[in-house]
């Protein structure tokens, strides 16, 4: 050959512009350590050092750099980094993702709300906050976006809402 | 993925030499070797079909016949504050990564809508041997 | 056009050497070739007598014998969100030009103002040949 | 002092080649020159134990055995808007400095809680010789 190209290798084989010739692929979980001398014979594979790993057959002279969870930011570890897989990331218990791109491999975990004096529509998951009734709970009265319990108000501080809903009680309450 | 940028390589500021070429959307590695690669976008809105982002992203990518998949080189992701009237935002990005030939280099974003691509010395993309 | 920075080129971090020197407020190219061109410029406020401005914008800016009017190489421009209490904000540039001997580089800035000059590892300015 | 940043230096996308060597949080310098010096360091929050920070700060520091105390070569620093829900803030920092056989370059934040470590593209710091 008069110059150097690339010509396609085989299937499980790559070109390594080093040799000028196709070597066979090291499997998933390895790295190219040594491109192997002739074509067809194999390639020098090493594992992947730990904190790192290749989830794909591969010519590559090292392997990538695992990922790390961000447990300061609420983050908790699904599944551990291995020689063929990163780590995956999800959210502590009380949180939820709030996705910052569409395809959500970047996100922060965020408290989930409450619901205090309300019943629970849909409880909180790794995918989104927990959704709130609209109304409060038995015993409890509005106040501004907030419910709270009736044995909490007195007399004066019960207003027209407290006095609907905890009124009879109040009477009773305070008789 | 995430969308690729596609870029002007030869008018006005633009060129390319020493064999690294531009094709299809990347910046194809002549020879093997350690490059300083940087790129900057410049994000801008409102645009009219999206509410205001919570956060702009830009990411170097590199592409390799070795790997299968995509390698991340270097990311820019930046949160956005809330005030929805005009807003414009840089992300500048560069570092020196390994490169063996025939790889490819691109731009990936998080939405192509908010890219400012409206001046050439706005948004841009580099690379040189050491 | 918009006002241009001073700098430092002696004293402290600041140096020029293999002919790239500074005069009237720009580097001079000594020899034609392709740079690497950088500056960040702090900005920061308030300053008396202005109010919140609503954005900071920093341009790298050739003149050259050659063509009458500046060109702009590289530009950051960025949106200032609402608080008016005391704000900081830097702007990084930087990429390969191809430049001229004679060409002058200038940095440019929406409110000189609001330039933090006070510390030189926070307002800085530079080229070098590749 | 402000808090030193940790670094990987062999695995993944991160090495060190020419003599320039990582040892106790620093990049040593192997000879004396002229050399281009650069680190990102995206910041992110919130964290457990702490409010929102007003701002946040980088700093690229240099120790030489010539002088007892640290020199400040390049400055980062930018103040946080009001959300307090998750945010993220990329700092980018690079120019040319002079620097001698021995000295050593650190990178030091505001708060290493605020630092996201976590991918290797986010958060980076090199250097190389002109």
């Amino acid at each position: 050959r008069r110059y150097a190209t690339r010509f396609p290798c085989p299937a499980n084989m790559n070109w390594i512009q080093t040799v000028h010739h196709c070597c066979r692929q090291c499997p998933a979980g390895t790295f190219m350590s040594e491109p192997c001398t002739s074509p067809g014979n194999d390639s020098k594979c090493t594992s992947c050092p730990t904190g790192t790993f290749r989830t794909q057959p591969n010519t590559l002279r090292e392997c990538q750099a695992c990922y790390e969870c961000d447990r300061q930011a609420f983050q908790s570890v699904l599944s551990n980094c291995s020689a063929t897989s990163n780590v995956a990331c999800g959210c502590e218990p009380g949180h939820f993702r709030v996705c910052l791109d569409k395809l959500c491999s970047e996100f922060s975990c965020q408290k989930c709300q409450p619901c205090t004096g309300r019943l629970i529509q849909r409880p909180c998951s790794e995918a989104q906050d927990t959704l709130c009734d609209s109304s409060c709970k038995p015993d409890f009265y509005r106040e501004g976006d907030e419910c709270r319990p009736c044995h909490t108000s007195t007399p004066d501080t019960c207003g027209k809402e407290c006095q609907q809903v905890c009124g009879s009680n109040n009477d009773q309450g305070s008789g | 993925h995430l969308p690729i940028l596609q870029w002007e390589d030869k008018r006005g500021l633009a060129f390319t030499k020493n064999n690294l070429s531009y094709s299809s959307n990347a910046l194809v590695i002549p020879v093997s070797g350690d490059y300083y690669v940087y790129a900057q976008v410049t994000f801008r809105g409102p645009v009219e079909s999206s509410t205001k982002p919570s956060s702009v992203t830009e990411i170097i990518t590199k592409v390799t016949d070795s790997y299968p998949e995509p390698t991340q080189l270097l990311m820019g992701t930046k949160t956005l504050s809330g005030n929805s009237n005009g807003w414009f935002q840089p992300i500048y990005l560069g570092a020196v990564v390994s490169l063996e030939v025939g790889d490819k280099l691109m731009v990936n974003v998080s939405d192509i809508k908010l890219v400012d691509y409206t001046k050439e010395h706005k948004t841009f993309f580099g690379a040189f041997l050491l």
